[in-house]
């Protein structure tokens, strides 16, 4: 691993990304929530400019570019850190939140006459202080630092999905919170016994440090268990799907599209950026065979599923399950591992893109219906085209059928799979698109038949386009050119230089 | 027995005993109990490490025991949060349970 | 010299038996005070492991905060005789929990007796920089909180904001804005109320003393913080103070000052110092107690709105 | 130019679907998407008589190429699907969503022909697959209902295997191309050479219909409509023709594979037969005469990839082609059958031509496709098969006829209904036109006039049809099989994994219990710590 | 004079630690919840206020001794509070 410096030309935008979220989310609070929705909505252009910034300087500069907070390089100090992933990520990461935070305009305005609305001002600070905390998950460059971010982003995500104030959501949110804490205190205790062993929890620090002690794999345990605590990860799913489907669409969108990646993220940064150099092979196949699980179960219980956004909240367990592939297929440094890192963070992308689309469908058709019933959908898509096609584009990449992100990610990690003769992957991967396939099939078929659905308020235009513009970049994912794939390798540890 | 090792194995029952409670009560106010003694198992670990990190005329490194501050603050608004939450659900339901199944409520109430 | 070990292991296994206690109480309020006296007793552990700092924060949060938090929620609860929580696991999956558990507690022993010797440490770098220009701070963890790792610090002060709005959003629609509902609903004895009118004025002093020795000695803007917010929490149940509307600008503005500062300063930092969250050098230690005034502030202010709950309709002005 | 024809067959059907996109526009757009096959078939033709050609684009990973097998059934397929397209829309404006699965599936039905690598081959193939759903499924007729659903599992099921054959083939090619001609070349010295292989014989096997794979076949083509049934049985299956040509190593002998492909194929050739036989509806007797036709053309691929012969490609396309013009002309004759009440003898013989022509009857376009197919059945028991396969399906297409003539009722109300007009008008000129035009594009079609030729063709129909017409003499009931015979079977096995639905359910209800899923993060714990201290 | 301090402190010390000792006997043996308290603050007010005086000589400077004081002037505060508190509960349980 070359040595970088502490301190990069144009490192100073990480900072910059993180804390615009963060001040805004203390001038809101300040201010209240009617300057809140416009402290949000503004700072969405500004912060896309910021995540494009970046993206452009990593790819100038064909490294990851780096900043040390106070001019205090690690092991002292806290270093961010961007490559080809991070800025990725980021731009994902402003995109979606943008589109949640239109579409949520028309739910979370505040009423006339009041001077401040509870559900206002607790979701434009929230999805601000998401925001930021992602950001700082994309860039951070300590484990600490890291976890400081991951908590920021439970809090902020909690009480989004018990905003609407339901008993049930109330209870969603609770079983949430506890289990992320108990993902929490997993994770700090495996931080505190890296410190202890390597004086440092820098990430690139660490990577030079580490080696194969027992030691080392209990705290790997222990950060990766909580980790997937929060990402859900099955059989830790048992938080997801109701806190998914009850929370309001703009907040589920997010949530499901942004939040559990954040804790995947750092799952990734555990095992290819402070471990590459460990024999992980093992391991990467424990985490593969609950993805394998995951995909599975949560596959077959959408199918299952009566109503559209549990259905959806389903299809995000299993979704999650495709993410853990990448530790088997990308780990080391074989011909093949490039393929599977672009496919798992294809995944990501796509699943982002895809899933966030959805759920703002299903909400307006939750509106446009005054229900999600699948099996009250007759007719719908004939009521509602823009939103049917957006849930059907969005399933398309579900199941991974071209041309989707869904698609190419699927195809770069059974190519992974079979360049590296771990066949066996290839089934969940195949069988989960099959299920896929017959879930969407629930949803579309009968939206797509004949028939007269009763529809109670017409969405608004610019709302499904909102949704629709999300699945279509998903769609466009699949375009995406070998240039793009060897962006992705950009400060990634054992990067061989020939992506796919 | 040096007290830094006599800390860490606190530390690590600790965690043990508050990780059978978090997994074994059924009240989320327990739960969260149970949470909290985790917590200090693991904030122990790090005093530990800070511990045994005494070099340069200074009995303790500084970092660790930093992050167990910033830890014990984090630690107390998650309790926070948690406790407004189950005094919430407490008031609304009457049911805290949050086992859906096991006290009969069903999780996948209707969409709005 | 041969009974410091001893009374190092008596206070150990005391520790462990307070734990187990509240564990396996059967009681929810006693396990709650149980949990209380435990707090206090690990403020003691951390003394003997050379952490005052951090004893102070125990001692604080762990068994004053937090102990009014749930003490309060305790009996906030016991007052709704109604509330269920299911019938617990069986035998079997008890005995299941507690294997596993001890299998995680028995291999993080391990390895926690197995650290490497000598231990890695950053103290020899932390102390040399601490009183460097850049700082210049006798107490070399006031100066890893507010300057080497002042990400943390400054996004944990955002963690307690998203929580104290966490815990506002909790509550009802129509509500909003109002106060929260009084820590005790019932008029004060006059012992609580003698004691908060003795107690509160000498611990806010102690409170702001410990924020400023906090650069240079233990203690620093947390600690000082929690036990302002102690004494403030102390008025409130002596019905002297009322907590504020939430709606409050004031309010707002304190909760918030403390990271505001912190990120103005941050900011400005690039300008003034070369690099964010650097501090010009001659000037770092003003700044440092200037952001840690504010910090002070946002503390005392947000543990107490965060223990007294979401707000109440019921309480409106 | 032939560059840009290339281009111009893919991207006129895609500049028509995206002026579906705009609402003002989506009307007419559907209305004159008969044009958007006219650069495939210029292409088509353009490319019989020129030497293989490719077009790359390497920016996009896409790549498209046309040989003479694909440009023959390209111009044929771009043919049938303008002729009934512009039809089907002049007779009646069917509804968008019809309108719009019309489209994308003659997008793929096109695309398949010329797309040059592996993924663009794999997304159109998905086009002319899934959107078919659309031509028929959406119906209150639940018998149709579950004709959509059992195609569209089907579908879905050779698309998964056909992307895990794709993944194997692209992980054999060690420069990283994804161009079907490079993974082609490097597939035989492939490591996962067998593995693809099975998978290309089981997804392609799934669209023609090889056995065990053919139970869908018949429940589609009763259930669509005519015209979509036309154009499916006629151009969409090919799309699996031209799989197996593009994917199959016919270049190298491999004698286990090409025999067992040809083994099979010739069983679904006399299983179509005997299965056809037992059937009464016309559509489904064409259907499973399709499946039987698929069989001998596997047949063929099978024994040339067992020789080696390159040649087989092209006779395949060939034979593909004439039976791409034939069958949808068989189902437009349903069509015209049904309007006209009772069939005159002139319009008898030239429904009975097109039908045996399915057999080789001489002077039709069959003639020259069995023919064609005498490359690969030249002796011994390939060629004593083909015979008996000639003579089954006399026999079937006999029985087609007998059961069209016989067609009463409903189902001739259906049929009359559903056919366009113009294409009933103008069926004579059609069916002739199916017959000849083959000629036109034989490499020697005067070696099928020879007399040895023609009594070569002629016995083997003259037998099929004597023993149909003896049997119906003869009053010996059929046993009754339903329309897709094995797939009455997997209804059943899937009825059962449904059942398994309750399970799972149970199973995620528990450890989703907090107690379980608690647990369970320690256990994750302890086998990552175990998993990396092995 | 160390001599005579040290003596003083042990003594003092002594002392402070046997009422603590008594008191926590106390709590442990009386039959309720009043006679408890009782116990109990005795060992706050004299046990800890003796302790306090027998360090009082050992102490670095007259503000470290004034500390001192302080924590055992807030203590008999909190406690005897609390005790009141307490008694009252009990009073108003018994009614």
């Amino acid at each position: 691993m070359i040595a970088q410096p502490a301190t990069t030309p144009g490192g100073f935008l990480l900072v910059l990304a993180v804390l615009l979220p963060a001040a805004g989310t203390l001038f809101s609070f300040a201010l209240g929530s009617r300057a809140a929705e416009k402290i949000a909505l503004g700072l969405t252009p500004v912060g896309f400019f910021l995540a494009c910034l970046v993206a452009m300087k990593v790819a100038a500069a064909g490294a990851p570019i780096a900043y040390a907070i106070g001019g205090l390089p690690p092991p002292l100090g806290i270093a961010l850190r961007a490559d080809g992933v991070s800025a990725v990520m980021m731009v994902t990461a402003s995109i979606i939140v943008a589109a949640a935070a239109f579409y949520a305009r028309a739910k979370f305005a505040t009423p006339d006459g009041v001077e401040e609305s509870r559900g206002a001002l607790t979701f434009w600070i929230m999805i601000q202080a998401i925001w930021a905390a992602l950001n700082l998950i994309f860039v951070g460059g300590d484990l600490f630092n890291l976890y400081v971010a991951l908590e920021l982003l439970t809090f902020a995500a909690v009480p989004l999905v018990c905003i609407d104030g339901r008993p049930e959501t109330l209870a969603a949110a609770l079983r949430y919170l506890l289990f992320a804490l108990f993902g929490s205190v997993s994770y700090l205790l495996g931080v505190a016994l890296l410190y202890g062993l390597y004086g440092t929890l820098d990430i690139s620090l660490l990577a030079q440090r580490v080696g194969a002690a027992p030691m080392v794999w209990t705290a790997a345990a222990l950060m990766t268990a909580g980790l997937l605590a929060k990402t859900a990860l099955f059989p830790l799913h048992l938080w997801l799907p109701p806190a998914h489907a009850n929370a309001p669409a703009a907040a589920s969108a997010v949530l499901s599209g942004l939040v559990v990646k954040g804790s995947f993220f750092l799952a990734l940064r555990l095992w290819f950026y402070v471990l590459p150099a460990l024999p992980t092979a093992a391991p990467g196949a424990v985490l593969g065979a609950l993805g394998a699980l995951a995909v599975i179960f949560g596959s077959v219980l959408a199918l299952r599923q009566a109503r559209l956004k549990l259905l959806v909240a389903y299809s995000t367990v299993a979704q999650i399950g495709y993410l853990f592939f990448v530790f088997p297929l990308a780990a080391g440094a074989h011909v093949w591992s490039p393929l599977g890192w672009s496919g798992g963070v294809m995944q990501i992308l796509a699943h982002a893109f895809a899933k966030a689309a959805m759920f703002l469908a299903a909400g307006l058709v939750a509106e446009a219906l005054g229900h999600d019933r699948i099996a009250g959908f007759r007719g719908a898509a004939r009521a509602l085209p823009l939103t049917f096609l957006t849930l059907g584009l969005g399933g398309l990449s579900l199941m991974g059928l071209p041309p989707t992100g869904g698609f190419e990610a699927k195809w770069l990690m059974l190519r992974a799979a079979a360049a590296s003769g771990q066949w066996i992957w290839s089934l969940p991967i195949l069988g989960g698109g099959l299920l896929a396939g017959g879930y969407v099939y629930r949803i579309l078929a009968p939206a797509l038949a004949d028939g007269e659905a009763a529809i109670q308020a017409r969405p608004e235009r610019s709302r499904e386009a909102i949704a629709l513009g999300l699945a279509v970049i998903a769609l466009a994912l699949a375009f995406a050119p070998q240039g793009f794939f060897d962006f992705l390798e950009i400060g990634r540890p054992f990067a061989s230089g020939s992506a796919p | 027995m040096n007290p830094s090792l006599l800390a860490g194995l606190v530390g690590a029952a600790l965690v043990g005993l508050g990780l059978y409670g978090l997994i074994a009560h059924p009240h989320p106010l327990r739960k969260l109990l149970a949470f909290n003694l985790v917590g200090s198992g693991v904030f122990l670990v790090f005093g530990v490490v800070a511990r045994r990190g005494a070099a340069a005329g200074y009995a303790f490194d500084p970092v660790p025991q930093a992050m167990v501050i910033t830890g014990i603050v984090v630690a107390f608004a998650a309790s926070a949060l948690a406790v407004a939450l189950i005094l919430r659900l407490a008031v609304a339901g009457g049911d805290v349970s949050l086992d859906p199944q096991a006290s009969g409520r069903r999780d996948d109430g209707e969409a709005e | 010299m041969s009974v410091l070990p001893l009374l190092d292991i008596g206070l150990a296994l005391l520790v462990v038996a307070v734990a187990a206690w509240t564990i396996a109480a059967r009681n929810l309020f006693a396990s709650v005070l149980g949990y209380v006296a435990y707090g206090l007793l690990l403020a003691l552990v951390w003394v003997r492991l050379h952490a005052p700092d951090i004893a102070l924060t125990e001692a604080a949060v762990g068994g004053g905060v937090t102990g009014v938090l749930l003490v309060t929620a305790g009996k906030r609860l016991d007052a709704l005789k109604a509330t269920r929580s299911g019938a617990g696991p069986g035998l079997r999956e008890r005995i299941v929990a507690g294997a596993l558990s001890a299998l995680v507690a028995g291999a993080l022993a391990f390895v926690v007796a197995s650290l490497p010797t000598p231990a890695p440490s950053l103290a020899p770098q932390a102390a040399a920089a601490a009183a460097g220009p850049g700082a210049g701070l006798g107490n070399p963890i006031t100066a890893v909180l507010i300057s080497y790792r002042a990400f943390d610090t400054m996004l944990e002060k955002i963690v307690l904001l998203l929580a104290v709005l966490g815990i506002w959003s909790v509550g009802a629609d129509d509500a909003w804005g109002s106060a929260p509902a009084p820590l005790r609903r019932a008029r004060p004895d006059g012992a609580m109320v003698l004691l908060a009118r003795i107690l509160a004025p000498i611990g806010a002093l102690i409170g702001v003393h410990i924020f400023w020795v906090g650069a240079d000695a233990p203690g620093g803007a947390f600690q000082g913080g929690a036990l302002l917010a102690a004494m403030w929490m102390v008025a409130m149940m002596a019905r002297l103070l009322e907590a504020p509307r939430i709606g409050s600008r004031a309010l707002r503005l304190a909760l918030i000052s403390g990271p505001a500062v912190f990120l103005t300063v941050g900011l400005a930092g690039n300008i003034l110092a070369g690099s964010f969250f650097a501090f010009p050098p001659g000037f770092a230690k003003p700044l440092i107690l200037f952001i840690e005034a504010f910090m002070v502030l946002s503390v005392a202010v947000a543990l107490p709105m965060m223990v007294a709950g979401p707000p109440d309709g019921e309480s409106k002005p | 130019m032939i560059a840009a024809l290339l281009v111009a067959t893919l991207a006129a059907p895609a500049i028509f679907l995206a002026a579906c996109f705009v609402g003002k526009w989506r009307e007419r757009a559907l209305a004159w998407q008969f044009l958007a096959p006219a650069p495939g078939l210029a292409a088509g033709i353009f490319g019989l008589s020129h030497a293989p050609v490719a077009v790359d684009f390497p920016g996009l990973g896409l790549s498209l190429t046309l040989d003479p097998p694909g440009a023959l059934l390209l111009a044929f397929a771009a043919l049938l699907w303008m002729a009934v397209t512009a039809a089907l829309w002049r007779d009646r404006a069917p509804g968008a969503r019809f309108g719009i699965s019309w489209l994308l599936t003659m997008f793929g039905g096109l695309g398949v022909f010329v797309a040059g690598d592996l993924v663009s081959f794999y997304l159109v193939y998905a086009l002319v697959s899934l959107p078919a759903y659309g031509l028929f499924a959406f119906s209150e007729d639940p018998e149709k209902r579950r004709a959509g659903a059992i195609y569209l599992a089907f579908a879905l099921l050779g698309e998964a295997l056909l992307l895990l054959a794709f993944a194997l083939l692209a992980a054999g090619e060690p420069h990283g191309s994804a161009r079907i001609a490079d993974v082609m070349a490097a597939l035989p010295a492939s490591p996962w050479r067998d593995a693809a292989l099975a998978l290309i014989v089981a997804g392609f096997g799934m669209k023609i219909g090889l056995i065990p794979f053919n139970g869908w076949m018949p429940l589609n083509y009763a259930a669509a409509p005519i015209p979509a049934a036309a154009v499916l049985s006629g151009a969409g299956v090919k799309a699996g023709v031209i799989g197996l040509i593009r994917f199959l190593p016919l270049g190298v002998p491999m004698e286990g594979w090409g025999e067992a492909l040809a083994a099979l194929g010739f069983l679904t050739a006399f299983y179509g037969v005997a299965i056809g036989l037992a059937q009464r509806t016309p559509k489904t007797i064409l259907a499973y005469s399709s499946i039987s036709q698929m069989g001998v053309i596997a047949a063929a691929l099978g024994l040339g990839l067992a020789r080696g012969d390159t040649g087989a490609a092209g006779d395949m396309a060939f034979y593909g082609a004439n039976h791409l013009l034939v069958k949808s002309a068989l189902f437009l004759t349903i069509g015209a059958v049904a309007s006209a009440g009772r069939l005159s003898r002139r319009s008898l013989v030239l429904a009975a031509a097109l039908a045996l022509s399915l057999a080789g009857l001489p002077l039709t376009g069959g003639a020259l496709a069995k023919l064609a197919s005498k490359a690969q059945f030249a002796s011994g028991m390939p060629a004593l098969l083909a015979t008996l396969a000639s003579i089954a399906s006399a026999m079937l297409m006999t029985h087609f006829l007998i059961h069209l003539t016989e067609m009463s009722g409903e189902a001739a109300e259906d049929a009359r209904r559903e056919t366009p007009a113009v294409l009933i008008r103008f069926w004579p000129a059609l069916a002739l036109g199916a017959l000849l035009l083959p000629w036109f594009f034989a490499d020697a079609p005067g070696e099928a006039l020879s007399l040895g030729k023609i009594w070569d063709g002629f016995w083997p129909v003259a037998v099929g049809v004597a023993a149909a017409l003896g049997w119906r003499r003869s009053g010996l009931a059929a046993p009754k099989i339903p329309a897709g015979d094995s797939i009455v079977l997997y209804e059943r096995g899937f009825a059962r994994m449904m059942a398994l639905g309750p399970v799972f359910e149970t199973a995620d209800a528990r450890l989703r219990q907090w107690p379980a899923a608690a647990a369970s993060l320690l256990l994750i714990v302890l086998a990552l710590l175990a998993a990396a201290s092995i | 004079m160390s001599v005579l301090a040290d003596l003083f402190s042990l003594a003092a010390v002594g002392a402070g630690v046997f009422f603590f000792i008594a008191g926590t006997a106390g709590l442990l043996r009386f039959p309720d919840s009043l006679t408890r308290l009782h116990a109990l603050s005795k060992a706050d007010n004299l046990g800890l206020g003796l302790v306090v005086l027998g360090l009082i000589p050992r102490a670095e400077n007259p503000l470290a001794a004034l500390k001192l004081v302080v924590v055992w002037a807030l203590v008999l505060l909190s406690g005897a509070s609390t005790a009141q508190l307490i008694g009252r509960v009990l009073r108003r349980g018994r009614e």
